[in-house]
């Protein structure tokens, strides 16, 4: 099919239970074909290429994922594919993108099945949770005086258990005593499992679940009047959303992360740096945007930058799209979410492994770095001020 | 009527035959093939809540069932394909045999949420066992062949069609059921067993569930809790059967082509209004409910005309119509 | 003469505290119609219950053609040939009035259309069949109590319990039913039958027996007991009989 | 009192009554009689408002009752004593008696109401504290009868009150329909018992297929031929 | 052991916020006979309409606990003549169609949310979540939060004023005849009407206030609604539908079960034994804990 533009499908969670994340996937592909049209469109050998994306929504059902798949490749004949929010949803549908060699960059799926099964045409901007976890474990045992003990919990789908075991293997690593480790139901409350821990005194609590749940874990966490030394918790904590929600009982909390609108970037494409992308975003959605919509944006960046490297104009013939394939596996690019490079082996395969995870803090509303040495922007405060005296 | 209906259902089966000949676009075949699946999903459904009067809020539990089995025999005891399939649906007959006993004494309301929190549990059973791969589900080999899974679906379907309709509009079988519906202690005197009936309808109503759901987990090639023990079958089962007219065959399968067609439409080519279609279904749904209570079906042949009498013949059709529409006046309590 | 089709031995019932049906014995002679009168909440509905099997009876047991049947469910007793109408109609209000009677006629006639014929043939006896394709809801309380004889003869029974099946219809309608209990006795049936009308009772019982508070307090032909001073000052009252 | 002009009325597309028009004066008890299926239970609906009339008029006490609610109508003071008892099953026979007295004209007497009624039917107080599902038809049948009671009204139409009851106790609620005469409630009565009811009624409707028929006072229609053969049975 | 005070509270105060969820919805279930799928929705609602008030004058949200039950009660009073004529129709099954019925408003209500609200879980502030009580100088290490005590109050509170309002008033003799016999009712001076739409109106009015409590206490969001109508569901089943005294009961059994379990056994089975034990207790008690239910 001839066409003086790229058409991309878009698949994702945009109704659903999984419907929060799905929106800020989509604003990730939003902002970024944005950006790139913008700019005019993709530059491939001196003629500009604008992108038109094409929505389908997963409605947080892996059937419904795979029927997206197969009528955008087959009905809209897609050049290629931006993927879903949720790791189950990327599970049905690689497959069916493997089948007809549409290549699928997803920008948040971060679950290591994905990558330990080896689809050829699904790549992820996105390091998986095992990749990120150890990191701010580590910071959190430089602090002084350095926490001894800690208490893992997990609320019970992919994403959240995956989490909550990363930071198991990691406090193990660094000879942290685990007083607890507990997978909990999902949306459930927490209050007499966090009851059962504070009597367990341990000095940190590490939490793995999604948005909501992370709300009701600080309340939760407050209401019973138990402040630990530290309180970790993952990506979901850096967007603006969370802050809002739950104020100045945010303060202080620990979240890991790939990257944030502060982090110190640089980038020849689009945008110059974190920052510019967190005012773009700001300026779209009056949200600066978290590390899954970066994340989105980047997977845009990526396809763009293979492309152009290997010059593929629109409407892609089935050898092209494998020479895409090769050229995704060979980038590796700075951009404003950092270095994007995929493993093209071992169990991160087609993962992104260029970047290196961030330890983050809330303070004073704002999302600030404070591990590892190298990109901190802010020390951490250790130990988090009790509840009570805020 | 039911002549009529089934030379329409013989028509439809024949253009659904030869179609993947015509139609090569697989998108479009998938769809269908989904399609078919929920009329197997509805009319499953309607056995139980529509003949037999019982709600079954836990019929995604066969689904799921006849999913995992499937899963867990192929992927783990590398059983192939066709000798998992069956066993799909032996499982779900066996879990509505064990459970149906004890669940099929409660009645109304409480036999519907009982049937919900039984599902529920076995979601979280799902949920928190190392063979099913838990919260992070299970792959199957992909087997991405179009036609295959067209075919497949529309036979099994097809068959369950044919044999329910048998079953419940011409043999008795279908009439008892209705009497029990209707009055289970009256049924006793006329020598009904009301129990064992239940029990035959609820496993008639699981076994069809457990296979459809065996071929979408090959399907589909994931499954996890959510989307196959969760809400959504049975969800969706209630709807389109009262949509389309509970207690027959063609109205739910009718409710479910509609109710599918809508969704599919509006979510392939109106995508961008994602939250105009939550509250259009809603609407969709609830008006219905108002103005056809007895379902697309039910309203459009509105009671069969009536046997004749063997000499002289019966009195016109249309005040039978009415009156089959009156209720009863309460007695006594 | 031969032994009775229906023998009740001191058979009682209890509703927690109260006692429905106090050690009461009687029998039932084949091809004899008896009726069952008393006041009312005497006892003879939950006695039916017991008998047809919706009860298992306290105390004593109810023997049908020599088996000891008490306690078994009604949908065995149904297959002996014991067929009951209820006080309180139970029709299957969504159905027709012919798939009413088709569904009992099941019992005898497994095939639907062998049983739906002999559903007509029944409806023709009990004068429902111009009514037949009418759903069971729009009939009168005088149509429901016809339906109900309806059912319990579909059943092709040897035994019939019927329950004021006469209570509600004008003299006239009574009457036709009457005619209908007699041609039914004549066919071989034997029946027992509660009813508080005097004037039909009294002419179709061959025999009565009388509860009060659950106590068989006589019984003997209609004249026998209607000249029983307790039966007159329990039931009839002064002016009656 | 009561005054019915040319009612008619439907369900679905059959028609039960065609335009009946009848009157029950103050004081009075009228009855009215016919087969089954004559339309009886139907004029009754209609006239304290559970049935909508498709035709006609219906006043009490010179105020037009057609058209309005149950509720308002039974409040004017007419109430009925339905078909098949239609009791509260969940509720205890005092409870179900207690639901009589809920209008504000009946609650203030309701103790004393309550001890007449248990004095008409030394049973009800014996099973007091029964659920009415668990009651006997008959027993039943008395709580209906007690429930009308306690709204205290000035017209109580009965339908079919004997039905189902002893000899004994069709005597003993002919006297109390009869007692309730006296002390000047008028009453409309439905009875299938043609006997005893030409017997206490000053005046008396013959309804068929929906109209009527005949009217005449309990004495002419007693003499009557055809009404005997009719609804006499004999 | 010496976590049994804390477990024992934790389960109690749970239970109370599940009162809160039911025991309206057990009222509507014995007057109308419906099941009624927007119960968590009428609490989304609820949820967000105290979350904008508070937004916007910054006075606490239980400040305005009446403000919002008038509105909603206003709400439900108007709606329910519709739920009334499906389940009153004479056609097709009454009971499945109010169920289905209310399915769909609830479809309809959560996409009106997530268009309204948007996706994202928020919190509702209150003085309340602020502090908690310690019971350390008595000796037991039992923390009590004070927005969790609030809420146990409100639920008691609740269920008092409703079963007095049942027992003791003419209105709810009215209502219980109404609950059981339609036409009777209507013959002894009960309008029917009326009191239906009455009944609906408190209902949706007190689970609406009920949002603004579980607002506080946990989170809201536009897709929150479906997690408390199963519970709302639950216990009112346990408690034997439409026997409003049973359900304090019932949500506490629920509130311990899951604290129990969190605290003392493998809490990821938590709701799989919530589940099953709800399942076992309807098998055997199968008109809800205390065999009272309609
Ligand atoms: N399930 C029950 N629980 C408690 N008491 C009951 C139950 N069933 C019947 N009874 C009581 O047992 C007694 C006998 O009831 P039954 O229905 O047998 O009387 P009956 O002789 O049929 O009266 P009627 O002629 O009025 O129908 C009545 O007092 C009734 O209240
Ligand atoms: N709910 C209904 N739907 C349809 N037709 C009805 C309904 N109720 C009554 N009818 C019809 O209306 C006519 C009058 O019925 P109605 O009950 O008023 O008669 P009735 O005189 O009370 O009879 P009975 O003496 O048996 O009580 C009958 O032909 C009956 O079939
Ligand atoms: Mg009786
Ligand atoms: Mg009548």
């Amino acid at each position: 099919e001839q066409r003086n533009f790229f058409k991309i499908g878009v698949i994702t969670e945009l109704s659903g239970d999984l419907v929060t994340g799905g929106n800020i996937t989509k604003r990730g592909y939003d902002l970024w074909a944005q950006e790139v049209n913008a700019k005019g469109g993709i530059e491939i050998q001196g003629k500009k290429y604008p992108v038109k994306l094409v929505y389908a929504d997963a409605q947080s059902n892996p059937a419904a994922g795979a029927a997206a798949a197969e009528r955008l490749i087959t009905q809209e004949k897609v050049d290629f594919i931006l993927g879903p929010y949720s790791s189950g949803v990327t599970l049905a549908v690689a497959p069916v993108v493997d089948k007809y060699k549409i290549p699928m960059i997803t920008g948040s799926a971060e679950s290591p099945l994905i990558w330990k099964n080896k689809f050829k045409y699904t790549f992820g901007t996105i390091p998986p949770i095992n990749f990120t976890g150890a990191t701010s474990i580590k910071t959190l045992t430089e602090m002084k005086p350095a926490p001894k003990t800690i208490a893992i919990i997990g609320s019970n789908d992919a994403f959240s258990k995956a989490t909550a075991e990363a930071y198991k293997t990691a406090a193990e690593k660094a000879k942290l005593k685990i007083v607890k480790f507990s997978i909990v139901p999902s949306g459930q409350d927490m209050t007499p499992l966090l009851s059962a821990v504070r009597s367990m005194k341990p000095d940190v609590i590490a939490f793995g679940g999604h948005d909501e749940e992370h709300v009701k874990f600080v309340k939760a966490l407050k209401q019973i009047g138990y402040t630990p030394k530290a309180l970790l918790m993952h990506c979901g904590i850096t967007d603006k959303a969370f802050i809002d929600a739950v104020g100045k009982d945010g303060e202080q909390i620990f979240g890991t992360t790939c990257w944030t609108g502060t982090a110190k970037t640089k980038s020849k494409v689009l945008w110059p740096n974190a920052a510019a992308y967190a005012a773009a975003s700001q300026k779209a959605f009056n949200n600066p945007g978290d590390y899954t919509q970066g994340g989105c944006s980047a997977a845009g960046i990526a396809f763009q930058t293979a492309l152009q490297k290997i010059g593929a104009k629109p409407g892609m013939d089935e050898a092209t799209r494998t020479k895409l394939i090769t050229a995704l596996e060979q980038i590796d690019v700075q951009t404003f979410y950092g270095r994007v490079k995929f493993a093209t082996s071992g169990e991160f395969y087609h993962a992104n492994v260029g970047l290196d995870p961030l330890t983050v803090q809330i303070q004073g509303g704002h999302v600030k770095t404070v591990g590892p040495k190298a990109s901190v922007e802010a020390p951490a405060i250790y130990p988090m001020k009790e509840w009570k005296s805020r | 009527m039911k002549n009529r209906g089934a030379t329409i259902l013989a028509i439809i089966g024949a253009a659904l035959l030869i179609l993947p000949l015509v139609v090569h676009d697989t998108f479009v075949l998938r769809v269908l093939t989904e399609g078919v699946m929920w009329i197997g999903l509805a009319i499953a459904f309607d056995v139980i809540a529509g003949y037999t009067g019982y709600l079954n809020f836990g019929h995604g539990a066969f689904f799921g069932i006849g999913a995992y089995t499937i899963g867990i025999l192929m992927m783990q005891a590398n059983l192939p394909f066709w000798a998992a399939l069956p066993a799909g649906g032996v499982a779900a007959a066996i879990v509505a045999l064990i459970a149906g006993i004890p669940t099929l004494r409660l009645k109304g309301a409480y036999f519907a949420i009982a049937t919900w929190a039984l599902s529920r549990a076995i979601q979280q059973l799902a949920l928190n066992v190392e063979f099913t791969g838990g919260p992070d589900g299970m792959r199957l080999e992909a087997f991405l062949n179009p036609q295959f899974f067209y075919y497949l679906m529309l036979i099994t379907v097809g068959a369950t069609f044919a044999i329910l309709w048998y079953l419940l509009e011409r043999a008795p079988f279908g009439l008892k059921l209705k009497a029990i519906r209707e009055d289970e202690e009256g049924a006793k005197a006329l020598g009904l067993n009301p129990t064992k009936l239940k029990m035959q309808s609820f496993i008639l109503s699981a076994l069809p569930t457990g296979i459809l759901g065996g071929i979408y987990a090959y399907w589909i090639t994931f499954i996890d809790p959510s989307s196959t023990l969760g809400d959504m079958v049975s969800d969706q089962a209630v709807v389109m059967v009262v949509f389309g007219g509970m207690g027959t065959l063609f109205g739910p399968a009718l409710g479910a082509i509609l109710i599918f067609a809508f969704k599919t439409i509006f979510w392939a080519y109106l995508s961008d209004f994602q939250l105009l279609y939550l509250i259009i279904l809603g609407a969709l749904i609830a008006i219905s409910v108002i103005f056809i209570p007895n379902g697309l079906w039910g309203t459009m042949v509105k009671r069969k005309a009536g046997a004749t009498r063997p000499e002289q013949n019966a009195e016109p059709a249309s005040e039978t119509a009415v009156l089959s529409a009156v209720a009863a006046p309460e007695e006594g309590n | 003469m031969a032994e009775p089709i229906l023998k009740v031995n001191s058979v009682t019932k209890c509703f927690g505290g109260l006692t429905a049906v106090d050690d009461v014995s009687f029998s039932v002679e084949k091809g004899e119609i008896v009726g069952l009168i008393g006041p009312n909440g005497a006892g003879k509905t939950t006695l039916f219950n017991v008998i047809s099997g919706y009860y298992a009876p306290t105390k004593g047991s109810v023997i049908f053609q020599g088996n000891d049947i008490s306690g078994k469910p009604p949908y065995n007793l149904a297959g002996v040939g014991i067929g009951r109408t209820f006080q309180v109609v139970k029709p299957f209000a969504g159905l027709t009035v012919l798939e009413n009677v088709t569904i009992a006629s099941f019992l005898k006639h497994p095939k639907r259309a062998d049983a739906e014929r002999h559903a007509w043939q029944v409806l023709e006896t009990t004068g429902l069949a111009d009514r037949a394709n009418v759903s069971a809801a729009g009939l009168t309380l005088a149509g429901r109590k016809r339906l109900e004889i309806s059912k319990a003869l579909a059943l092709d029974p040897s035994f019939l319990l019927l329950d004021e099946v006469v209570a509600g219809l004008n003299p006239t309608e009574a009457d036709r039913t009457v005619e209908l209990i007699m041609k039914l006795k004549a066919q071989g049936l034997t029946i027992l039958i509660v009813e508080h009308i005097m004037r039909v009772i009294m002419n179709i019982s061959d025999r009565l027996v009388v509860l009060n508070f659950g106590k068989k307090i006589a019984e003997g032909t209609p004249s026998e007991v209607s000249s029983d001073p307790h039966v007159v000052q329990a039931y009839f009252g002064e002016e009656a009989a | 009192m009561l005054d019915v002009n040319g009612i008619s009325v439907n369900y679905g597309d059959i028609q039960a009554l065609w335009n009946i028009s009848f009157s029950v004066a103050k004081g009075q008890l009228v009855a009215l009689i016919g087969a089954n299926g004559a339309g009886k239970t139907t004029t009754l609906k209609s006239l304290c408002g559970l049935i909508p009339t498709a035709s006609g008029t219906i006043h009490y006490d010179g105020k037009l009752v057609t058209g309005m609610p149950v509720h308002k109508v039974v409040d004017l003071g007419i109430t009925l004593v339905p078909e098949g008892r239609q009791l509260f099953p969940k509720m205890t026979v005092e409870e179900n008696l207690l639901v009589g007295a809920y209008l504000k004209r009946a609650h203030g007497k309701r103790a004393q109401t309550l001890k007449r009624i248990y004095e008409i039917f030394p049973r009800l107080e014996e099973r007091r504290t029964q659920t009415a599902e668990t009651l006997s038809g008959g027993e039943q049948q008395m709580v209906a009868i007690g429930r009308a009671l306690m709204q205290d009204p000035q017209v109580i139409m009965f339908d079919e009150p004997s039905l189902g009851l002893a000899p004994i106790m069709v005597q003993e609620v002919f006297k109390v329909i009869q007692e309730l005469h006296k002390q000047g409630l008028t009453i409309f009565l439905v009875e299938q018992n043609v006997h005893q009811t030409l017997k206490v009624a000053d005046y008396c409707y013959v309804m068929e297929n929906g109209r009527i028929v005949g009217q005449g006072t309990g004495k002419d229609l007693e003499a009557d031929e055809s009404i005997r053969e009719a609804y006499l049975g004999f | 052991m010496e976590l049994l005070p804390q477990a024992l509270t934790d389960g109690i105060l749970l239970g109370g916020i599940y009162i809160t969820i039911a025991i309206a919805f057990s009222l509507t279930y014995g007057v109308m006979h419906v099941i009624d799928f927007a119960v968590g929705e009428w609490i989304m609602f609820g949820a967000f309409t105290g979350y904008y008030l508070n937004k916007w004058t910054g006075l606490d949200p239980f400040l305005f606990l009446p403000v919002i039950f008038v509105l909603y009660f206003g709400v439900g009073y108007v709606i329910q003549p519709v739920i009334h004529r499906v389940l009153s129709g004479t056609k097709g099954n009454p009971f499945l169609m109010g169920l289905v019925f209310t399915f769909g408003l609830a479809i309809m209500f959560r996409g009106l949310a997530l268009t309204v609200f948007g996706f994202y879980s928020n919190s509702i502030p209150s003085a309340f979540s602020e502090g908690s009580f310690d019971l350390e100088p008595l000796g037991l290490a039992v923390t009590i939060p004070t927005v969790r005590l609030v809420g146990l109050a409100y639920a008691l509170a609740i269920t008092l004023i409703l079963h007095y309002l049942l027992k003791k008033t003419n209105f709810g003799l009215g209502v219980r005849a109404l609950a059981q016999h339609k036409d009777a009712a209507g013959l002894m001076g009960v309008n029917s009407k009326r009191t239906g739409s009455y009944v609906y109106g408190i209902y949706v009015g007190i689970s609406a206030m009920t949002g603004v409590l579980l607002g506080c206490i946990l989170s809201i969001g536009a897709q929150m609604g479906n997690e408390y109508t199963i519970f709302a569901f639950f216990v009112v089943v346990l408690a034997g539908m439409g026997y409003l005294a049973g359900v304090p009961w019932a949500a506490l059994l629920l509130g311990l079960v899951q604290s129990i379990f969190m605290i003392y056994f493998n809490p990821s089975h938590t709701l799989l034994a919530v589940f099953a034990i709800l399942y076992i207790i309807l098998l055997i008690s199968p008109r809800g804990l205390f065999g009272k239910g309609v």
